[in-house]
């Protein structure tokens, strides 16, 4: 991959296969289709939560876009057993989750902090604090092992767990303590860290001269560098380092070369610190194209195909558009539940104050 | 009947959670073949595997990011941390990942993680071996906090703080961990007085004196000498700092109308301001005098050599006690 | 005078500073090209270089620790932490480091670090980034704790922490960011308010109206409709939450005898039950009501969506005044 | 070296020279005699402390037994101008720093939190929380680079700092954000880890199950392994790493392997986790033996320096233990002091509390 050392690349940008001494796809056509569809929908999911935050219907929105192939590669390599932990961009992964689009939209609506049943879709909510999810999915597949479900060999049942993060990630403490509890305990885990290159306005190499990649050497896990624009590579590459988990072989970095074609946030103006001179060269990268230009030129895409899923992805929009606006907001006393599990007396009292002043205020 | 030390109740209330449950494990610093610096879980890793009483990297911030992740996964991680000073590198998954997880999933995930912290001086250590770090935990909101001063306490509260689905901190009193008492051992959990619950040590009708963790067994001794000089006190030891069992206080506040909080913490930002303020809230015109503290200076914990004069004991509680009887 | 923002005052704050002193440096996530996420520091890395205005790797106990090294050799460092929930991370750093190493080198270290932290809710966004940290910090000996309520003080105050040999932690905010205020840029450092003092907004002398950062025009609201309904507030703007300028608000108890602090964090160990209990400790006799406090409820930060009933209002101001003066 | 991969030896554990490819010894004689005796001379230091502390005069003692070479050998690297950061067991680098055996004696006795003028002195205070101080040397190190103090290339101005540690350590979030920042910022800086084989209880493999030198790699940083019991090559290693840092060449991080022959501290009881069988293949590797072998052999050593140095030795203890005794407990008002540069009310109300309780305690 330009300007990148050993990634591994099994379609490359022009959608043409590639072969690697090691991997190969073990996806056929309809498989290919259906991850082709996939990125296409998120992206329009992307496109239309950015919209609606424009409309003043979310409070905030992180775009994925350009990272397509990376979430919906890799997320689709899980099996339905394995558990993910994903930061605030993940909206690919949650995707292959089964998480409903609008359901995303809860946390960036500020009508929940965490809208999905992790346990069971698997995948735990959104993160915000960057890296310390990476300890929660150690120990959760530390837990896998311990419990039994997890190294036995069998190979239906065994289950791996995924942290998902990024590039400015790989500094933070909690990160790297991850990587000392997996290799010590040989956990069952893979670390996808999807390096798009910026880490809001900080590029990569303020966080690492090298390649993010060889920070594996270092607590001996296993890494792997992967163009993370290419779906078909980051599904390989994924796959295996899931089953190798799965077995008992260890820990995995996967770092996937990839780029944030948007702002960091709908909050965020990129123009303040990157003059846009690498937007094209990504953008002649697109995870998107490169598949469908693939897939059209050995007749798996038709025309068929592809104005179903325009207008699926149509449908999808406007079934966001219309479920963001309906979303309802929380009644007010809801903030007191859940504290704690056990009753509280204390909260109680503020319970009462704060139901007795909304009386007030209905009157 | 057993006599049994605080660091012994411990070891055995540990054995027995983790027989009766096979998802209790144990994590921490040196716990397994050492049994911990202190020795409070020697013996757990030979009777229960390294499997259950896991010695773990050295590194705070993992140990408890961990366990929340093996909670997650359906244990009950009991973490232990070295010494009270070792633990603000976990501060952040103590209290924006532990205490929230509940919260934050809308009661569809909870933490049933105990950890474990001996906590204050008086042991004549270095530096950060003897901090009193309460006031952090008991004012981070889905934390539980309590504090066992009694070998009988130990070993109750210390099964209740496991079997609990809420995260608690269980604060350990380093200084009297040597200290004996008797322990009902064939007792049953759910016998046990409720772990949030004050406990009324002495009765008395002219100040309530108000502690917990190693400071009670100094509130005892004052109230010994005021009760010989005719002074009638009512020691209330809290157990749990968060919740605070307000009903057990105000009970006795409307009885005395004066009272001393002691911690061994900095006064200022203590978990006595709380306590002040919430009796002033609850009983201020029972009040005859305004509520005292008798707390550790506001100052950084001092050089062991003059721990003694930086520690609460009974003269300077006396000295309160002159002040409040003097309104 | 100019008009200024308090995101501008500060900015011009930190400008003023760095140029009166070569080694004040500013370190962060984002404070350079981007000029952090709120433009506090927008144009300053370009004017002083990128030597001067770091960005820094994403790594919170990184920024503080590496500061402590750079303070040790000669520096003044300003780092931001991009949003209050961030900090924690950071948290061993400045409790256990920063905030002591003047007293364990007995005077021979000091460490002349500014902590900016945009704090506080009510800005509609997602968890982590509404947090009120400002009790553990208070609660610290060695910290200072200052936080300005508008842009005058934004402007001099940043300048002062910058120039205290002791580390400040300087709380932002955020809400309030954009809210204009004369600024008089022109006059000296040195004829500033000092930094520790409490400053009385209005007279009154029915009740006391305590509060410090964004809730201050809040309280300034309450104070307003009391007045027209006949009932004269006076509303104290701490400034200063560690230490805290017990003069200034004795005084003004001592006159009105009724006190309600407000802030936005959890009440039950925030701020408020230290200013509380002290005031019950100094001004007991004066007291006509207890003190009460409206504060943030005793639950994390909840949905943005309902944020605004987590919040104090003026509304629960009235309340908590009608209370005070029904005593 | 037996059993470790990869280790710069220049003396074996025989007193024999080794050749090696990239190091050489550019100590003569006379130096080699100073750091004989430098080992000498900390080794009774820590038998008298260890003493101290169970004749009941100190509240701990962490030994250093076992680690004279790699604490003498990078200490004598450092120049003057250089800053030492270290933990609570290198006393042997504080006596290269010029410290007072009876003031090191001060933190552990308990009559001071730190007891020697950083500045003067150029070795910060002994460190408790594990890790932190490796931040702190970084940033001092960025701090040389940045007030034109470091990496000038002026050879007799420039200055590189030293974080001392252990391989416990490795494992912390601080010590591995710290090679982040010294990698980011090409910091002038060694990191020098003594693996000592034990963190407290736990073996080194708990914390990593490659070699810890690894990380460096892992985090763009230089990596070098080094005998940590060869005084000789802790030398020349420590020597070239200080020398490339001072000259903008980067940070580096020093492997030392070495052995804690003695207990973590004196409240310590190792039999509880070690059973003894690697003390004697330790003890066989003894630091100061294979020096004293080769310095005989090559009769740099004679019977008169050696008597002498004894003799210094003896009195070295004898002035610790009169020292240690009369060292002054602290007043107790000095808690006060320090705690703010600015004045504080607060403290003066309790000053003057304490002041009365003490006055009526003097009655
Ligand atoms: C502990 C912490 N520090 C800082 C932030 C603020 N922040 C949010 S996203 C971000 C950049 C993250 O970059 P990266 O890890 O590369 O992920 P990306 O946003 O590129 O997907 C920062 C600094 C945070 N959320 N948490
Ligand atoms: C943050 C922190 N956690 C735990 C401890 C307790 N502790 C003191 S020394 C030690 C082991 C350190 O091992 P290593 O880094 O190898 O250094 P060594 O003692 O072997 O020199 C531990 C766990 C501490 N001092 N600080
Ligand atoms: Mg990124
Ligand atoms: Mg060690």
């Amino acid at each position: 991959m330009d300007g990148f050392d050993s990634v591994v690349q099994l379609l490359d940008s022009t959608g043409s296969p590639v072969i690697d001494s090691h991997y190969s796809s073990a996806l056929d056509n309809s498989s290919l289709l259906a991850l082709y569809r996939d990125m296409v929908l998120v992206r329009k999911l992307d496109e239309q939560a950015t919209a609606l935050q424009r409309q003043g219907e979310l409070g905030l929105w992180a775009p994925l876009i350009g990272q397509e192939a990376a979430q919906i590669g890799s997320g689709r390599a899980l099996a339905q057993r394995d558990y993910a932990f994903a930061t605030y961009r993940e909206h690919g992964v949650a995707w292959c989750r089964g998480i409903d689009p609008v359901d995303m939209l809860r946390f960036w609506r500020g009508t929940m902090h965490q809208a999905w049943d992790a346990n069971l879709h698997r995948l735990y909510g959104y993160q915000v604090i960057i890296g310390a999810h990476a300890l929660h999915a150690t120990g959760y597949a530390m837990g896998a092992y311990l419990s039994g479900r997890s190294g036995t060999g069998n190979s239906e049942t065994d289950q791996a767990v995924v942290a998902y993060f990024g590039d400015g990630a790989m500094s933070e403490g909690d990160v790297n303590e991850s990587f000392v509890f997996a290799a010590t305990y040989q956990a069952p885990i893979v670390f996808f860290c999807q390096n798009n290159q910026w880490a809001i306005s900080e590029p990569t190499k303020r966080q690492s001269r090298i390649p993010l990649v060889q920070r594996a050497e270092g607590f001996g896990l296993r890494g792997i560098r992967v163009d993370g624009n290419d779906v078909i590579a980051c599904h390989a590459v994924t796959a295996e380092a899931l089953d190798r988990a799965r077995s008992g072989g260890g820990p995995t970095l996967i770092e996937a070369v990839t780029y944030r074609m948007g702002a960091h946030t709908t909050s965020d103006d990129p123009t303040k610190y990157r003059d846009g001179s690498d937007d094209e060269l990504w953008r002649s990268r697109d995870p998107i194209d490169r598949l469908r230009i693939y897939l059209r030129a050995n007749e798996v895409l038709n025309d068929t195909f592809q104005s179903d899923l325009d207008a699926e992805a149509t449908s999808l929009a406007e079934r966001m558009r219309i479920g963001c606006r309906e979303l309802p907001d929380p009644d007010p006393l809801s903030m007191f539940e859940n504290v704690y599990c056990a009753p509280d007396a204390r909260l109680d009292e503020q319970r009462s104050e704060l139901k007795s002043i909304l009386a007030k205020m209905g009157d | 009947m057993e006599q049994l030390t605080i660091v012994s109740a411990i070891n055995k209330g540990l054995r027995r959670a983790m027989a009766a449950d096979s998802k209790v494990l144990l994590m921490g610093e040196d716990i397994g073949k050492l049994g911990g610096v202190f020795r409070v879980t020697e013996g757990l890793q030979k009777e229960f595997s390294d499997e259950r009483v896991i010695d773990s990297p050295l590194a705070e911030s993992g140990i408890v990011g961990t366990a929340i992740g093996l909670a997650l996964n359906g244990f009950r991680p009991v973490v232990e941390i070295q010494f009270d000073g070792f633990v603000y590198p976990a501060f952040d998954q103590i209290v924006s990942q532990m205490a929230r997880m509940r919260y934050r999933s809308r009661g569809a995930l909870s933490l049933p993680i105990t950890m474990r912290i001996p906590f204050g001086g008086g042991i004549g250590s270095v530096e950060h071996h003897s901090e009193s770090p309460e006031a952090y935990f008991s004012a981070t909101p889905g934390l539980r906090v309590i504090s066992a001063a009694d070998s009988h306490d130990a070993y109750w509260m210390i099964q209740q703080a496991i079997f609990s689905d809420d995260p608690v901190i269980f604060l350990e009193p380093k200084r009297r961990y040597w200290q004996k008492g008797d322990v009902d051992t064939d007792a049953d959990l759910s016998s046990a007085m409720p772990m949030f619950s004050a406990k009324v040590l002495t009765d008395g009708s002219d100040c309530t004196l108000i502690s917990y963790g190693p400071t009670v067994v100094t509130a005892l001794q004052a109230a010994k000498f005021a009760q010989e000089d005719g002074v009638g006190i009512e020691v209330i030891d809290m157990r749990s700092l968060s919740p605070i069992d307000m009903h057990t206080i105000a009970t006795s506040v409307r009885k005395t109308g004066r009272v001393i909080v002691v911690h061994e913490a900095p006064g200022s930002g203590g978990l006595g301001a709380e306590i002040g303020q919430r009796i002033m809230e609850t009983c201020f015109t029972d009040l005859k005098a305004p509520v005292l503290r008798v707390t550790g200076y506001d100052t950084p914990y001092p050089a062991s050599r003059i721990e003694e004069h930086y520690l609460p004991d009974a003269d300077r509680i006396l000295d309160a006690l002159e002040k409040v009887m003097s309104y």
